[in-house]
């Protein structure tokens, strides 16, 4: 293994900053458009703790996005820092050219990114049909009053959005559970009703965290065929955070690499693959 | 009676979106309307409607509003008691300053204020989060005791700084004998617990529940935890005030803050804990457990005819209500509205087990 | 789990059914004139409460034990109130109707008197509120059913003030003197304020008031503030523990004991004897009546109630302050009944209604107080419906470290300032009320 | 400025009364996550029994000597606090184990209604005096500094040193003993501490007791001043600001915040209070509290919080 990572030294060193050529040549295969999401130079600290250091990647149009990394490298502050979530010291991010000096949630979320969880975020109290219906709030207008009295503009909206998240349940193939509270479901089921919520939202830009984390082989394959469907069907751009490089491998067209909070890595799967520090960040570990 | 759901096809959203999409649910609870609305006024007795019925429907209306804050968004508080008074102080104010202000324009105006007050003493929520927000509303409890009793403007320069109203009417129609009170409280709440269950099934309802269950996430999807929290506020609060003004108009005719202490907020709060979190319906049976138990415990010895010293009986009410709440939050946290629902899926499934 | 919580849940709907049949049954019996007592035996007030709910009893109890009124027997229940209003109205609804309906109420809390009052027109029973409730109905035109006999609040408030101009030497005295109200935050503790604030302006002495939040313990800062403006005297306006923590902060603030003077709420032996020493010199106004060990009536309680093991309360009690405020109270309404029954019939069974107009003619002369054992305990009370309220009369009495004795006579309330005040704030009672006044043949009814 | 230093030492000793109740409320929501609303009634009931036994205990054991009887009334109550502290655990909390704040907030108001019906019926609704031999009259100090001195309640000066002392001893008790540690390690983390063999059980019963004790000491102090009766249960809501103006986790928030609270209330009370009528000091330590929350909405020495996803 350590041979394997010095013979690859050398070539990969470039694969370190920018997209290399091969990349750009992938992407243009897929026909992988415009930049959408531009993160230059984050660093975040919670106190002392320095989560996140100078992380520089950008995420192009319908492509599937990858960010790696071992566990408490800071994957997911990077996602709270795009979701507004967190407020980075320094750096700044932009979407479709737009840059924010603070970002906050509901703009990024009017933006049309959507999310999902690592630690199961879902709404416990309410059933499947409900999580997702919220995931449809940006899209209801009605006001207190129209609600309050129901009958009319709130009943035809509610109804209206109804048919769009039976289309999302249909597509998840969790019909059955409709009317299940989500507490009560198995937690591969959970995780798809997660991902229901964000569809719901209708995105642009989907930031998945961990979508596979603790699932069975057929829950992955589940979910990577998920995954595809929406990155095709609806050409929806993807972020994907994962620790479990394989599934990455197959499943993204660029990988970024986090450890420790620093990038030390970007690029194809395949050159990531080969780049050494990214062995010995994993494998080393592994051993 | 069969409790069955076989057979019934909802072939639309809109009838899937029913509070009550199972038939045999509907009829019943139209049943218990007209009973309600045309069985008691005919049969009750008059002690019935004055010491239990009267109380039941508004404190029920109250706990309803406070279910809303609670129950729905997940923002606890320890001061209903206030929004309560300001609601029957503001109406009071409207009554006696505006010559022949209607009843119910009053007690609505009054719901108004409470709402004003709410939301001033819910913005804390937006910083503050679980019981460090309890200090928060007791700060209005104890705040609005004060004021009440203080300023004497409030209480139209009463000389004892007790207030009190009569000669109620509505559109002509007086309300005074007590199946007339009755029947006003009876409108009132179930107008609101129709408006109240309509707001919590729609996207504002899951807007509240969202950031109740999940703050962040619900940030995420775009939902702003202070327009939620706000309106929550809002909405519990006017409900509150509204029937903090029925409290004190229909009810007592003649109050003094005492009659909104932090014991009443307390006894909200065991209403809706013990009736249910996050169910309209539980805010009702919560309100029928705490407004009964106690005059049943102080009855018993006399029904039995084996009158026992009043210092103990009181004592002994005191402890087994107490013990009670215990024993409920032990058996059931979720409160008699979960036991009602699982009574019902067994009876759904009933003679199987599952 | 489940199953036990489908039983638990069929638990509750017995619950409301039992609460269903939970209504008082007015089972039909040899008429006994019903008397239902209102009492705190629990929570904050109860230390003052328990004396004079059993004072009351036992005295109900003696009426039987001599063979009740002209013959007709008293039954009577009791029910906790905790000085709470919801709670004492509960009880109201309870028991009026219970046992052939009751004769009379007797609230003992201002704040229950205020909602009872609501109430009573409609029910058609009468109020007695001994020595408390609201000062405006001792005017029968409007109150029709309140009888605030022997004081209000108000009498207590001038008779003191006349008190210490007397002590001064004289009204002019009293000018730019200091007199600082320490007063129950309540509708009971505000009631004497318009009056002090109208004799101040008479006398130009400086009147200013304390607050003190419900129940009282909480009196540093008003005793801090005492001290600073050092007033010449502290009336005292408190209820159950507030009393005894005032005398406590006053000793530990160093103010004179001998300069404050309590109402007849805060002048009886729960108020002092946990204190000490410390309370020696505290003064107290006497609703007509002290301790009374002595009295005739005291020696028929101690001999026909407990001396048969009927005693309601511990033997000492027997005699003291409240007890003989209790013993009073139930006094006036039974001699309501016998006055009512001088008209309606000897012997039978009075009407609320037929009560009521017995309280409005009340003439209990020396001679009846003597014959009822009462002699030295109170003055004479006659009542008209002009006046429920029937005597204005007070003493004060000094708490001496062991029991309280008589500091001054008789001092009688100034009719021409309460009158004014009591008819102007009746008026607007009416007024808010939209009620309208008692002709002069209502009266005769 | 007499005046002036006079209210602040007022406030300050008022002030060292509360920490002490609030004392017990921080260290039963470190050791279980409970806010324990009961304290109060704790407070109550201590105080009942003490009041009681030292009654009792010459009539019935006959033993004269008044400090021996007090000393023997103490045992008496501290024993009956910490048998209470195990009943509640056993029936009450050991079956809400992880169930939310509010759950947990609920059933120790359902205590309070019970302890404050249970006392009373074992002990009695009068008020009593009780007794342990504390002074009544006031101390004038610096007589010849500001004329009529400076006045300070001789009984407010012991209880505050007694409380002081009180809180010297069990935050001692916390840092040094075994018993302490394995506290402290609970109130990190239960699950680690449970995995380590901590028996949290146990320990729940060790805190109550504590609790138990410092409202026993509390309750004495507050009952020699006040007399103790049902009032006595309401002095929870005084502390109520308190902890949470100092933070729900923190021994020394409890101390500094009750000062902070006594002094405001006291100083609000006599020169604020007078321009609206007097009768502000409850709420205006709630409203303090409030402001103290929105700058630091953890209070004093609180843990903060931070949302992780």
């Amino acid at each position: 293994m350590s041979l394997v990572a010095a013979s690859t030294a050398a070539p990969a060193a470039p694969a370190v900053e920018g997209a290399p050529e091969a990349a750009v040549a992938t992407l243009a295969r897929r026909g992988i458009g415009e930049v959408v999401l531009e993160v230059k130079d984050i660093s975040l600290a919670f106190g002392g703790v320095k989560a996140l250091t100078d992380i520089s990647f950008d995420v192009r149009e319908h492509e599937i996005r990858a960010i790696i990394g071992p566990n408490g490298a800071g994957k997911s502050s990077m996602l709270n820092c795009i979701n507004g979530v967190y407020q980075p010291q320094k750096g700044s991010i932009s979407l479709r050219g737009r840059t924010f000096a603070h970002m906050n949630p509901r703009q990024v979320a009017e933006m049309g990114v959507a999310r999902t969880f690592q630690s199961l975020a879902l709404f416990k109290g309410m059933s499947v049909l409900d999580n997702i219906m919220a995931g449809r709030n940006l899209k209801m207008k009605t006001n207190l009053f129209q609600q309050a009295i129901r009958w009319g503009a709130a009943e035809r909206e509610e109804t209206a959005n109804r048919r769009v998240v039976e289309g999302i349940i249909d597509f998840l193939e969790i019909q059955a559970y409709r009317k299940t509270p989500v507490g009560k479901m198995p937690y591969g089921l959970q995780k798809r009703v997660d991902l229901g919520r964000a569809l719901a939202m209708e995105p642009q830009v989907l930031l998945l965290d961990e979508p596979m984390a603790g699932m069975n082989v057929e829950e992955k394959q589940d979910m990577s065929r998920f995954i595809l469907d929406v990155n095709d069907e609806f050409g929806t751009t993807i972020v994907l955070i994962e620790h479990d490089m394989s599934v990455v491998m197959d499943l993204s067209d660029r990988v970024v690499v986090l450890d420790y909070g620093k990038k030390i890595g970007d690029g194809t799967p395949a050159e990531v693959r080969h780049n050494p520090e990214v062995i010995r960040a994993y494998l080393g570990t592994a051993h | 009676m069969l409790y069955r759901e076989n057979g019934q096809f909802k072939t639309s959203y809109r009838a899937d979106q029913q509070i009550f999409p199972i038939v045999q649910d509907r009829i019943a609870i139209a049943l218990l309307l007209v009973v309600a609305a045309v069985v008691i006024p005919w049969t009750a007795p008059e002690y019935l409607f004055r010491a239990i019925l009267i109380p039941f429907l508004i404190l029920s209306l109250a706990a309803l509003g406070l279910n809303i804050l609670v129950g729905y968004c997940g923002q606890i508080s320890l001061g209903t008691g206030a929004f309560m008074a300001v609601g029957a102080y503001a109406a009071y104010n409207f009554t006696v300053r505006i010559q022949g202000m209607p009843l119910i324009v009053a007690l609505l105006l009054g719901g108004v204020c409470a709402t004003a007050i709410g939301v001033l003493f819910g913005i804390p929520s937006l910083r503050i989060k679980g019981l460090y927000l309890a200090v928060a509303t007791l700060a209005a409890q104890f705040f609005t005791d004060w004021a009440f009793l203080r300023i004497k403007w409030f209480t139209n320069d009463s000389l004892s700084g007790s207030v009190n109203v009569g000669g109620l009417q509505v559109f002509g129609w007086p309300i005074d004998t007590p199946v007339q009170k009755y029947l006003f409280c009876l409108a009132f709440v179930v107008v609101f617990a129709l408006l109240a269950k309509n707001l919590v099934r729609g996207h504002l309802g899951r807007e509240w529940m969202a950031i109740r269950d999940m703050d962040v996430a619900a940030e995420v999807i775009g939902i702003r935890p202070v327009y939620a929290k706000l309106t929550a506020f809002a909405v519990s609060s006017f409900i509150v005030g509204v029937a903090g003004g029925l409290w004190g108009f229909v009810h007592l005719g003649s109050w003094e803050p005492a009659a909104f202490s932090i014991d009443r907020s307390f006894q909200l709060l065991f209403m809706v804990i013990i009736g249910g979190l996050g169910s309209i319906m539980g805010s009702f049976f919560g309100a029928a457990f705490i407004v009964v138990l106690p005059i049943i415990l102080d009855n018993l010895p006399y029904w039995f005819d084996v009158p026992i010293d009043t210092a103990l009986a009181s004592h002994l009410t005191f402890m087994i209500f107490g013990a009670l709440i215990v024993f409920f939050l032990i058996v059931e946290p979720h409160g008699i509205a979960r036991l009602w629902s699982t009574g019902k899926e067994k009876l759904r499934l009933w003679p199987f087990p599952h | 789990m489940r199953l036990n919580s489908i039983r638990m849940a069929t638990a509750i709907g017995a619950a409301l059914l039992a609460a269903v049949a939970a209504t008082p049954a007015a089972f039909a019996q040899a008429k006994e004139q019903f008397f239902p007592v209102l009492v705190y035996r629990t929570g904050a007030y109860a230390p003052n409460g328990v004396p004079f709910a059993n004072g009351y009893v036992d005295y109900l109890k003696l009426v039987n034990a001599q063979g009740g009124i002209n013959g007709v027997k008293i039954s009577f229940e009791e029910c906790e109130t905790g000085y709470a209003t919801d709670k004492g109205v509960e009880c109201y609804e309870r028991l009026k109707g219970k046992n052939g309906g009751a004769t009379l109420f007797q609230p003992l809390s201002t704040g229950i008197t205020f909602a009872l009052t609501e109430k009573a027109p409609g029910d058609k029973i009468p109020l007695i509120t001994a020595g408390y409730g609201r000062s405006e109905s001792a005017d029968g035109t409007v109150f029709k059913w309140n009888f605030p006999l022997a004081g209000t609040y108000w009498v207590a408030a001038d008779v003191l003030v006349q008190y210490l101009a007397k002590k001064e030497g004289g009204f002019d005295k009293l000018k730019g003197k200091k007199i600082t109200l320490v007063y129950h935050d309540s509708p009971y503790g505000k009631e004497p304020i318009p009056l002090l604030q109208e004799r101040a302006k008479m006398h130009g002495f400086e009147f200013n008031s304390i607050p003190v939040t419900h129940p009282g313990v909480e009196q540093k800062a008003a005793w801090l503030q005492i001290r600073q403006n050092r007033p010449d005297y502290v009336l005292l306006w408190g209820w159950g523990v507030m009393n005894s923590t005032a005398i406590k902060e006053a000793v530990a603030t160093g103010f004179p004991r001998d300069k404050m003077y309590g109402v007849w709420w805060a002048a009886a032996e729960p108020d002092v004897k946990d204190v000490g020493d410390g309370a020696k010199g505290y003064n107290g106004l006497a609703l007509q009546h002290g301790a009374e060990p002595n009295s005739r009536v005291v020696k028929e309680v101690l001999a026909q109630v407990h001396g048969k093991g009927q005693g309601t309360g511990p033997k000492e009690e027997v005699g003291q302050v409240l007890y003989m405020r209790g013993l009073m109270s139930a006094m006036l309404g039974v001699e309501g009944v016998r006055r009512a029954q001088e008209r309606y019939g000897k012997g039978k069974w009075m009407s609320p209604e037929q009560v009521r107009w017995g309280l409005e003619n009340l003439t209990l002369d020396q001679k009846k107080l003597d014959a009822l054992g009462f002699a030295g305990v109170m003055r004479p009370i006659s009542t008209s419906c002009a006046d429920h309220m029937g005597a204005a009369w007070a003493r004060v009495q000094t708490w001496d470290g062991s029991k309280w004795t008589f500091t001054s006579d008789w001092l009688q309330a100034d009719d021409a300032i309460l009158r004014p005040m009591v008819r102007s704030a009746a008026e607007k009672y009416a007024t808010e009320k939209k009620l309208s006044k008692r002709t002069p043949e209502d009266c005769q009814t | 400025m007499g005046a002036f230093l006079e209210t602040l030492i007022g406030g300050l000793m008022a002030g060292m009364l509360y920490s002490l109740i609030a004392l017990g409320f921080v260290l039963i929501f470190k050791a279980s996550g409970v806010f324990n609303f009961a304290q109060g009634a704790m407070v109550l009931f201590a105080a009942l029994a003490m009041a009681r036994f030292a009654q009792w205990v010459p009539q019935v054991i006959g033993v004269q000597d008044k400090l021996l009887a007090n000393a023997i009334a103490f045992v008496g109550a501290l024993a009956l606090m910490i048998v209470l502290a195990w009943l509640i655990e056993r029936l009450v909390l050991g079956r809400l184990v992880n169930q939310e704040g509010i759950t947990l907030l609920m059933a120790t108001l359902g205590i309070t209604y019970f302890l404050d019906g249970f006392g009373q019926t074992l002990f009695g609704s009068d008020i009593y005096k009780l007794d342990v031999g504390m002074p009544k009259d006031p101390l004038f100090m610096f007589q010849n500094v500001f004329q009529g001195g400076i006045l300070v309640s001789k009984e407010d000066l012991y209880a505050a040193v007694i409380a002081a002392a009180l809180v010297a001893v069990l935050s001692l008790f916390f840092q040094k003993t075994a018993t302490g540690r394995a506290l402290r390690a609970v109130a990190d983390d239960h699950q680690a501490a449970q995995s380590i063999g901590i028996p949290l059980s146990r320990i729940w019963v060790i805190v109550w007791s504590v609790a138990g004790f410092v409202a026993l000491v509390a309750g004495i102090i507050w009952g020699s001043k006040l007399g103790v009766q049902f009032s006595l249960g309401l002095v929870a809501l005084k502390a109520l600001p308190v902890v949470i103006l100092g933070g729900l986790t923190s021994v020394p928030g409890a101390i500094i915040g009750g000062l902070i609270i006594g002094v405001g209330e006291k100083l609000s009370e006599v020169y604020v209070g007078p321009m609206f009528g007097g009768g502000i000091e409850i709420w205006f330590a709630y409203v303090l509290a409030l402001l103290f929350l929105l700058v630091r909405p953890q209070g004093l020495f609180g843990e903060k919080i931070i949302d992780r996803v």
